[in-house]
């Protein structure tokens, strides 16, 4: 096939990839206003050291395992754009006119912002050489092949496991990067081990309106993040937007009330909760419901989010920033629901989907795509939590994941990266030594 | 001299510092402290957690005074901050050997 | 007609709108650094939940009833768009090859930003519940109807009251926006009353980085607002982006330079201020003045509103963070100021205005453009007013606007969403109970 | 020429405008959070000051300083484009389609970022006024010149003084914009003088959050700058983007890696920093290296800037925020290696590099390209250096630079803008007199 | 009446409150202080910049107690507070002449 | 023993610091205040209300002393952080009956 420019598109994909790479910076506050201010260095650093480490294996290899010619359904070849060697001609998008510099930037923001989710489940304890290696090793073995088998031909692609059934509908990564994170975030959390105090020691937020400027844009990034995801500047992608726009608010406002209603006050960091799981449910749907449902998925996944977020006090892991109980709670039920609402009535709702999958039950097509996406799911579950399970029992046998109990009571700021996050007393210390 | 302490409602600091001028005090140090005592907490609920917080925002007042002026200082203060409600604070009193007014060295009741 | 996509518009408006969407957090921190620390949640919480309600309603009605068919010149027939199901021949932006989903999520943004404006004027004071439901009143009875006649073909647009004159400039929403957000503002401070202690009690910003944060968020935003209104991508969303550079920038030494003369020193409260005054004066004007018109707008404004921000506590209304001084006053600065700047040079200016408006006093045009624009500003405010207060007083017999007084001292924060924004000495509390 | 609208170039080039605008409130954050407490409002307004001045004055006459006609090889005639009145034909980016006023609004956003730059030199210590007039005359003197002689047919673009040579390659403004802010930064360090206490009082960052989201809003912004270097968005514009991702993760974590072999702890502050040397020396290659190339410009930059920023402390000049180690250092870094790297394989990698360069030593090229980067490289220092030093001692012995060394101790934001940048204890202050 | 006032690590806080409470102590006054002391601070480096910190975050208790609870009081929070690292704070007691309960107004030991 | 307490200008600080280190004291507890006296306030102007702050940033350092070290470190504290202008600040002195290490339990002048 020749290439053919389309500068419209390439345009749209420049900026929606420029916005996602902002999501991890957004994450970094999301997550860094979350803990003690004692550790909020070490909470930012965990998503910024994540560009880092997973943009260069990207740019090596990680994108040749995702979209290299397929090797048993589960993997790419990655000696075929090593370095990223590809002409125009070979880009993902080069049906829409991008090129396939754009096409592996754009996926290259979704590879980090997956792996820095994950560390919400460790917060405060672990050394940070550890997580540098996890985060190079589970972009190798854990998001390249998800991605490979979601979007990259492999088994749960159209033809994968459930050929006979229809095509799964993940329309922005309701897998790849949410359930994937979040049943990668269950598995540290048991492994790691509690922080100590946990469920005694009041733990909470040491900065709320960090958290909310993190909410505020990951909310904007996100739009880049699903509508980019249409990989052109359309109405599908246009839908995408708008549904990225309501699930998201309409979340939020469920998730206040079920915390007016059960705890007497909705709270900003509710809020700002609300709009995270909003916006996981509503990526695997984006384009392919309507104004409705998005609607109904953004109210379920606040109330269910809202409610998850409580498991870990009575199953006794500590998730300590809810990567389970928002990525992967809100990754379920935004990919499960496709099943209700699926639709493509793209001539008034520019809503869309791949060929093969079928309307949701709600919207006349059966039950058929509700199994497919349930069937999806819970593999995108088992292989991520099982896979990343082996890489942090390994780690745990060779480098070690926990700090001293001592630095974690001092502050990890301190202990691992010799800061503090804010200045105090401007006085006892002086300059011992300066170096060049 | 006499250190009279108060620790009181951090909105009734103004009324303080102004009835505390008008009884002719020059000089006072304030600083921020949190209380425990009869008032009761609050709680807060952060995602399906709830704490109690148990300690309430104050404001603590350390003023320097002659020893025949602290009881008359005591009920300044205890007038000024008065609301009424549980948590109003204490003010107490504590006998001072020296003080030293920094920029000459001054001593005793002259350094006040 | 024929819908034909132009994809190098499309890319440009869905960045836009997602440019605009930023400015609603943008404007949480804006205002949120702008009160005392122990309101700063409560700020924020009355701009995020707007996102989620005039979201809501803008995609099941609100956009309908701004751009449905004309009703009686003052609305749009909600029916006709319900739950924004258009095809892409009746999208607002067909002409320039701008899919339906687009063009609704861009004026999505301007219905948010509108009412989230409003709120800086009752700060610290009310309920929160009573702000949820203000806000979906008012997007239904004042927004929606202000959009449908300054932009749906109503009353305030070309064929309205001024088309014995000329056609009315509003390029990017001097009245739908901000003369209507500030009239609303006004009307809410006099019904809701002054905060405890104001004009005795000092009530400083708790965090002017923050609020250099949300002018800077909104800056960039506000790019989107303006060069996005021309719904294309072209030179004169270039001169409106111009615009919106140099007029901020001249409003903000404008603003500084009154400050340096009046109070001693230039701020950066005043830095932050002037820049909002700037982008609201210069938003109707946006694409219709060339440089010198935008750097007398900008000039205007910033010493105009930088001396309006006083007259609250001249005349006793408790408007607390200047949604009067700074929106009321800078849109009627723009808006009028067109009357004398408004020019059609698009040859070497990019510059342009709708057909059956006129140039400006200083361009040639005579005095009809002036009158035009004063008489369409006079109505919007009367209409934002008098609709506004009838809302606010029905809410306040009925759920009430103030929150106890008792509460008020104690903070916002602690009182309506039961968390306060910043950690402080991290002991004092347990977990009393845990919930799933 | 006729000029033919591209809608997707100018999208891009729209949206890359708004991105490069958002640096500099970026940068106000990157630096206010690096400064004590007590002077975050004035290093903030330094770079919010520098969007009105230089904004202004590039509309003016700034922009044809740079690219109106040709004058010595050293300027252009301010005469030509005076007030930004351009046609579309006239456009700077008129071959792929992008109006006068994007072109005009892109280039305008580099003279602000410049300005600001510099700033971090003399933090803390200087009257705001002369900061302005600085400003102002420094664009004029220096900046413009510099954008001429590099990009407007100059001494130092590929007609100029190594025309016997090869074409020097500086794709998005390694000499213009970081050389140029590098060398201005050392000239004022040396001129201004030290900080009292400099070398002895500790100077901690108040705020380390503050500077991690400075770094996360530069390198989103980044993408604007280095991406819209192409004015087109196509392939080459995707590989300067994927290279600013790629050579500011690995810069971010070579400075983590000295700063962990040297120290002893990897610091936020250090990946900071590193993203942003990163940043620095990818501009001038970004569309002209390949993967490995961005890589090594990366790596080298990281540790360079890393070791270079504790020379202030051995030589004693109090550069405060390293604009010389990180600006200076990592522009002369991506400027130098692109006679190692630079390759034009579009073919696989998207590269591309102007007409009448060559290819770097690594690449087949021999050592001539390395050699015209050098030479291009002292110039600019030598320019840049001079000029600017000459400029400051003119203000130095009219309006002065140093504030009283005890308005420096009580802190400058009090005393030159009569505000803290936080709240602290609520009392003990009333309202004196109201001003309206 | 006793002022006691104890300097201990922040991580022990919640025990000497615990300890307080059942030792009867109805109230106390809370506030952050960095301690110098044996305990060795630690070292930070900003760019280059080696910084010796020597202050380290301690939290002040202050108790008004009965003269005759003093030294049980002094022994509680000593026991609650004790890790056996060097850094674990001092506990001092100093003469009250007097305590008024701002509510009230009553002095002495009906004030606590 | 004793307890001297110094409210100081925040700058001076280190000088103390070193100036005590000197002296032979080994430990301190350090803590912000703000300070209200004859050194005048500023005025901040907020879009266009000007409010006049008179608390001024101050630090507090306590100091644990054996009696007849008390009179010397007063002396020290003076000396280090006088400037001379208005704001110096005060050293007082108050008598303790009894301190107590806490790491190990000690009373008296071995708990200094
Ligand atoms: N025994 C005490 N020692 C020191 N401070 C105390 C003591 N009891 C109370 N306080 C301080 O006084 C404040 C008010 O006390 P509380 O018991 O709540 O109310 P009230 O004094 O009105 O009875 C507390 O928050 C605390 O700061
Ligand atoms: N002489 C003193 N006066 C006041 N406070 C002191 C004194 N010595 C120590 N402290 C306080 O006690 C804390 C612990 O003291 P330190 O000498 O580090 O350990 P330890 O008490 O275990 O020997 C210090 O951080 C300081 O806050
Ligand atoms: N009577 C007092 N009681 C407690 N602290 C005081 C008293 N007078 C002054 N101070 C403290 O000393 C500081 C300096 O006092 P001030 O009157 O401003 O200057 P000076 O001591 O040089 O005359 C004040 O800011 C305050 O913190």
């Amino acid at each position: 096939m020749e290439f053919e420019l389309d500068s419209g598109n390439t345009a749209w994909m420049i900026a929606a990839s420029s916005l996602v790479l902002l999501m991890t910076p957004g994450l970094a506050f999301f997550y860094g206003g979350m803990v003690r201010g004692k550790s909020v260095l070490n909470m930012m650093m965990m998503s910024f050291s994540a560009m880092g480490v997973a943009g260069l294996i990207w740019v090596l290899y990680g994108y040749s395992l995702a979209f290299g010619s397929d090797v048993a359904m589960i993997i790419g070849n990655p000696a075929d754009y090593f370095g990223l060697a590809i002409t125009d001609a070979e880009s993902l998008m080069a049906s829409v006119g991008v090129p396939a510099t754009v096409a592996a930037a754009f996926q290259a923001t979704f590879a980090i912002i997956t792996v820095a989710l994950i560390s919400g489940a460790i917060a405060d304890r672990v050394k940070f050489g550890t997580w540098i290696a996890f985060a190079a090793i589970w972009v190798t073995l854990v998001y390249s092949p998800m991605a490979h088998m979601v979007w990259g031909g492999g088994l749960l692609g159209g033809d994968g496991i459930t050929a006979g059934l229809s095509t799964p509908i993940d329309f922005a990564g309701g897998t790849v990067v949410h359930i994937n994170a979040g049943a990668a975030g269950l598995a540290l959390a048991l492994l790691v081990g509690k922080r100590k105090g946990f469920g005694t020691e009041p733990m909470r937020p040491h900065n709320l309106p960090f958290v909310m400027l993190g909410a505020g844009l990951l909310w904007f990034g996100w739009f880049g993040f699903n509508a980019g995801s249409e990989f052109a500047a359309d109405g599908t992608a246009g839908r995408a937007w708008l549904n990225t726009l309501v699930a998201t608010g309409v979340a939020m406002l469920a998730w206040l009330a079920t915390e007016k209603v059960r705890d007497g006050s909705a709270t900003s960091l509710g809020a700002a909760s609300g709009v995270v799981a909003g916006l996981v449910a509503i990526t695997p749907a984006a384009a392919a419901v309507d104004t409705y449902g998005s609607i109904a998925i953004g109210a379920v996944a606040g109330v269910l989010c809202a409610l998850a977020v409580g498991l870990k006090y009575k199953y006794g892991y500590d998730d300590s920033l809810d990567v389970v109980g928002v990525h992967l709670v809100g990754g379920l039920v935004g990919t499960v629901l496709i099943g209700l609402f699926a639709t493509d009535n793209a001539e008034s709702f520019g809503v869309w989907y791949p060929d093969g999958a079928l309307n949701g039950l709600f919207y006349g097509g059966g039950l058929t795509q509700l199994v497919t996406q349930v069937i999806v799911a819970v593999v995108a579950v088992a292989f991520s939590f099982i896979v990343t399970y082996l890489i942090g029992l390994a780690l745990k046998m060779t480098l070690g994941w926990r700090i001293s109990e001592e630095d974690e009571v001092a502050g990890i700021d301190l202990a691992v990266h010799g800061e503090s996050g804010y200045e105090t007393i401007q006085s006892g210390s002086v300059i011992r030594e300066v170096r060049a | 001299m006499k250190l009279v302490t108060g620790v009181i409602q951090p909105h009734r600091l103004d009324d303080v510092k102004s009835a505390l001028e008008a009884a002719g005090v020059r000089g006072m140090t304030v600083s921020e402290a949190s209380g425990y005592g009869r008032q009761k907490g609050h709680t807060e609920v952060y995602r399906g957690a709830e704490y109690t917080v148990d300690l309430v925002p104050k404001v603590r007042i350390e003023i320097l005074v002659a020893d025949e002026d602290a009881s008359s200082i005591v009920d300044v203060v205890v007038g000024a901050a008065q609301t009424g409600k549980i948590g109003d604070g204490k003010v107490w009193t504590v006998p001072v050997d020296d003080v030293a007014r920094v920029r000459t060295g001054e001593h005793g009741d002259a350094a006040l």
